[in-house]
């Protein structure tokens, strides 16, 4: 019988990878989420504490997947907190994925932190085809940076651009990886799609660029999420259940959001202004 | 599509008879906007207290094996203020859910609902996971009592009534509902349930218990809408665990007039609702049945 | 084989804590011979009333998806006089199960199992189909606690309490129990519960209403064993939709102190008793638990 | 998904075959029971009156089964009353089967009544095989015979001999099939196997008798079900389970149980002598 999705899998801490002092990559064996498409996520239950959403980061061993959590509030602190040998929960993958075929020729990925888990996953899938790939990262410092080496091996099998934009300056362009974005479209009007995954201010920047320079795009949309397969409603947008009809939407889906990166639904379900 | 399976209950004149349960997707009127669509006959609202609640931390939802749930969301709801704007253009059929603790909570909340184009109300008397709200005050027969004639005298539009089966009788609290004032009947709500993980050795949901939804609990709901209907005169609302079209039928031939769908939804995604509501229109076509109402009640016979 | 698994509760000394429930393969003494020959711990008689019964026409038991069934057996038995020359010869760990529709009946059908080798009885105050015995007894506080009493002046050995979810409420109803002089409790028992054929347009059991065990129930058995076993202080035997060892191990987890099964029995057959002992101790071994009671009640932690 | 045999299936009647005025053949169509075993019994629902187990029969139609029903009380005569069109529930089927394997050569089968039933589907399933088929059928008088036509059917193909018997000697010897047998035996020393079903103390002679001619047998028990899954403990005999254990039990089997030929559980499951 086929494993369902929807049931609690109790899965083993196996590896832990530290990116930077507040964030961690957690390894485990898990058929189901090993085989997720890029943009899925997974809800990750830390027995006693908290259950969160988390996009699946990719893993090089077979059957296996992995999460990457930033140290945040009690969930996330508690799930950064495990360890190797520890247990979690997981059920999912749910969502939909970025789309991706051979035609496009040109991509740009932009995201900052741990927005940066589904693109590299997306990354990693199609890194071997015959396009182009140009990756743009931001973070408020130096620091706070990751994935930037798993990237820069990457690249040395097949040419990736990474570009790089620290608030402070600290390394890379100084400003947002918006600006980045900006200037590389003034020159390059070839691009066939933009994938975006970060704060959501961020990605309905790279929204209007796009619109701007009439470039597709698609991106990872945050919200509160309880129930993870549409029954609840805390992750609505609009007319759109974020983890069924999601977490990735295009530019002419996004068009009709008028709530994106305008508001948002608090815990109790009241539409809040970003 | 046209989902037309004309029903009339308690009044109300519903498109069909496929109603979405409270909690589920009941909290943006965008997403009414669509289930109108998409099929629904009506919607209930996710059960609104007087101030906003944000419910229990994660986990609030666990699946048990065959299509069931566990959930102990703690009625996170926005509260009766803002969700009487979320949903102040609304013009589909739409029946408001209502919780509280406490007897004066029900009329300020039915108030903030006076000038609202909605079909009318439904009162949650068993919500079997939040402590003084829901299940609690289903079980004191004298507040329910109280409860639906204040209820009552703030509104002329149709009151529902939700049971569950909790610490009392359900035929008991459902009688005391109908001699109130209830214009209906829904059952049944939840089960309080629980789920341990073995390994972790823990209950799973963060408030420990919750309540049971989906296939488990459908032969407890036919049981209950069956008895419901042998002794009362107000119509029934049947739900629990309707999974399938045949499921519908099965409820109607108990007793229920029309039928509520919750884990559905969860299950097999938001366009269950319009294919189950395509199921029945081909159920009666086949079996020459001209008005639904035909098939109400018939296993009494 | 050895069914190892030494348990102690109620002060009786048990191989193992699997329990073959009541009204499961309950009336023959050859087949309890064989019961405990191929795994289990101890086992509950079908529910013996003063007299015989017959119990209701066929059908008397349906399959309801999911590994569950609902029956309405009637509670036909053999009556004491008849079962007390059946089980005359019995050394097995076998309870005996009681019920009665008057507080007079418990204290004679008591009575004749005084000279016996049983371990001592179960009283039934749960069973959700039969008018007037069972669930209806169970819903009185006051006759739940003059028949415990009546049947503790009879007899020396444990006597259990068998409670489930009816009209009233369990945790009340087991309360009394404890204070009546029960020395343990059996939770749950079935709940009320319908099937109806759409095709033929009536219920099928012959009852119309029956009994809803199996899967489908496991999360309401052990959400009222973790309750009870919070407000308790005599043993709790947990019951209700055990289908596999980890089912075992969430109940005891959740507070029980033993367990019975039912509907796996006629789901996987009788060798399925020996299996899951297997795997309780499988379990047990993997996890270095030297005694399995220390997983007893650890969900409560 | 495959079919849950456990769950009811409401099946159309879709023809009929009146053996005698008190007996009744009802063909329709269920898959699992046409792939039934011989000597495996469907538990068939009479909607608002009784549900009944009930031998296997036979059909010719692919995916099609058959019932056979003798008229007698409540349940009997409401299912005797159905006709094509009308609808019965079916579960199962259910119980083991007659044991047969090409080795056994010289075959006796021994039935009486709708004893004959699970009789008719195994010599249906092996009458193809190279081995010799004797059939003794045993009745009150002529006109309650039925299936004999059935079985001068296939004895144009191969043959078989049928004997038989009438209490009152309207037909064949006048006796019992069992003297008919105990003749037969008497001559024939090469018998591999004996099957037999039919009233209770009639298979206690012919295991008596196969055992002083130390032959083998088997026999189809009947006693009153309920759940028809080894649940209720209404059907035991000894302590076995006739509907999980048997139906089909051999001579090693009857041998250890005392109650055969001798008591049996009423419906309060009270040991009765017949
Ligand atoms: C589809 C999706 C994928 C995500 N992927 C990642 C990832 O790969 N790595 C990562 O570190 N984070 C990811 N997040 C964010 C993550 O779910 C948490 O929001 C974040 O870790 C903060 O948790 P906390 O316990 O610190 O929050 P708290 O301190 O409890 O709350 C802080 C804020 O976190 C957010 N939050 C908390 N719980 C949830 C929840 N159940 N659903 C949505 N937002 C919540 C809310 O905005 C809340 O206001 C993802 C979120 C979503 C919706
Ligand atoms: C395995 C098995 C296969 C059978 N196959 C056939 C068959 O192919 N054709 C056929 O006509 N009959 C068959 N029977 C007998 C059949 O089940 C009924 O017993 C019979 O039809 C009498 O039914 P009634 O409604 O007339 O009984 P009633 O008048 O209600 O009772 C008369 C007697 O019938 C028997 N009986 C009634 N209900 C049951 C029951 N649920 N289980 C067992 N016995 C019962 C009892 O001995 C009872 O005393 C079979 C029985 C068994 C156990
Ligand atoms: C996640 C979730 C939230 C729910 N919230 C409410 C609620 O706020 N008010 C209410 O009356 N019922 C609530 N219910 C109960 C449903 O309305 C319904 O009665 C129950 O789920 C049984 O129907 P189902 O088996 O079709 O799901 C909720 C159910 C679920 C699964
Ligand atoms: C066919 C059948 C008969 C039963 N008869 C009785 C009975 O006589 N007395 C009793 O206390 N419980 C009776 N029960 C209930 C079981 O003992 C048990 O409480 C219930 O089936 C739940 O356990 P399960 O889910 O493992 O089956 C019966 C259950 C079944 C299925
Ligand atoms: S998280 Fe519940 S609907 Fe999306
Ligand atoms: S009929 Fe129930 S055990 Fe055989």
């Amino acid at each position: 019988m086929p494993i369902d999705k929807n049931l609690m899998r109790l899965v083993k801490i196996e590896d832990v990878n530290i990116e930077t002092p507040t964030v961690k990559t957690i390894f485990f064996k898990d058929s189901l989420s090993s085989v997720s498409k890029p943009g899925q996520f997974l809800m990750v239950w830390i027995p006693r504490r908290e259950e969160l959403p988390l996009s699946v980061m990719i893993s090089d061993t077979k059957n296996h997947a992995a999460i990457t959590i930033r140290k945040n509030g009690y969930g996330s602190t508690s799930l950064f907190n495990k360890d190797i040998g520890d247990r979690i929960g997981i059920r999912g993958p749910f969502g939909n994925s970025f789309s991706f075929n051979k035609s496009l020729k040109n991509i740009i990925f932009l995201g900052g932190g741990t927005g940066l888990v589904p693109l590299v996953r997306l990354l990693y899938y199609i890194k071997e085809y015959d396009s182009k790939f140009t990756f743009i990262m931001g973070a408020k410092t130096k620091s706070e940076l990751f994935f930037t080496e798993l990237i820069y091996e990457w690249a040395k099998a097949k040419k990736i651009d990474l570009h790089i934009a620290t608030e402070d300056g600290s390394l890379g362009t100084k400003g947002y990886p918006t600006d980045i974005l900006r200037a590389f479209l003034s020159v390059h009007k070839d691009i066939d799609m933009i994938y975006t995954c970060g704060p959501e201010l961020m990605m309905k920047k790279v929204y209007d660029i796009a619109i701007i320079n009439s470039v597709r795009m698609e991106a990872s949309i945050e919200r509160y999420m309880k129930c993870g397969i549409g029954i609840c409603s805390s992750c609505c947008i609009n007319d759109k259940l974020v983890c069924v009809d999601g977490t990735i939407f295009n530019e002419t889906k996004i068009q009709k959001l008028t709530e994106f990166g305008v508001s948002y639904r608090n815990k109790s379900g009241i539409l809040t202004k970003f | 599509m046209d989902y037309d399976i004309p029903i009339n209950i308690a009044g109300l004149d519903l498109k069909n008879p496929v109603i979405v349960a409270s909690g589920i997707l009941g909290l943006s009127q965008s997403i009414f906007d669509r289930l109108y669509k998409i099929g629904a006959g009506a919607i209930v609202s996710k059960s609104i207290s007087l101030l906003p609640r944000e419910g229990y931390r994660n986990p609030t939802i666990v699946s048990v094996d065959n299509m069931s749930y566990i959930n102990a969301v703690g009625l996170a709801n926005p509260g009766a203020e803002s969700f009487s704007t979320e949903i102040s253009k609304n013009k589909g059929p739409l029946l408001v859910s209502l919780v509280g603790s406490e007897k004066s909570e029900f009329s300020v909340i039915v108030r903030k609902f006076r000038d609202h184009k909605i079909l009318g109300f439904e009162l949650n008397l068993s919500c079997p996971h939040v402590e003084k709200m829901g299940m609690e005050i289903g079980d004191d027969l004298k507040l329910v009592y109280d409860i639906i004639q204040s209820i009552k005298k703030e509104t002329t539009k149709p009151l529902f009534v939700k049971v569950g089966l909790g610490k009392s009788d359900i035929l008991e609290v459902a009688k005391v509902a109908e001699s109130a004032g209830a214009d209906g009947i829904t059952a049944i709500n939840t089960l309080r349930a629980m789920k341990i993980d073995i390994e972790t050795q823990c209950p799973v949901l963060e408030n420990k218990i919750g309540g049971l939804s989906g296939s488990a609990i459908k032969p407890l709901g036919i049981r209950c809408v069956y008895e419901l209907s042998k002794s009362l005169k107000i119509p029934i609302i049947g739900c629990g665990g309707i999974m399938t079209y045949s499921d519908v039928v099965e409820y109607m031939m108990a007793g229920a007039s029309a039928i509520q769908i919750g884990s559905l939804i969860g299950l097999k995604g938001i366009s269950s609702i319009g294919k189950i509501v395509m199921g029945l229109r081909s159920y009666l076509e086949a079996g020459n049945i001209n008005d639904i109402k035909e098939i109400i009640g018939i296993a009494h016979r």
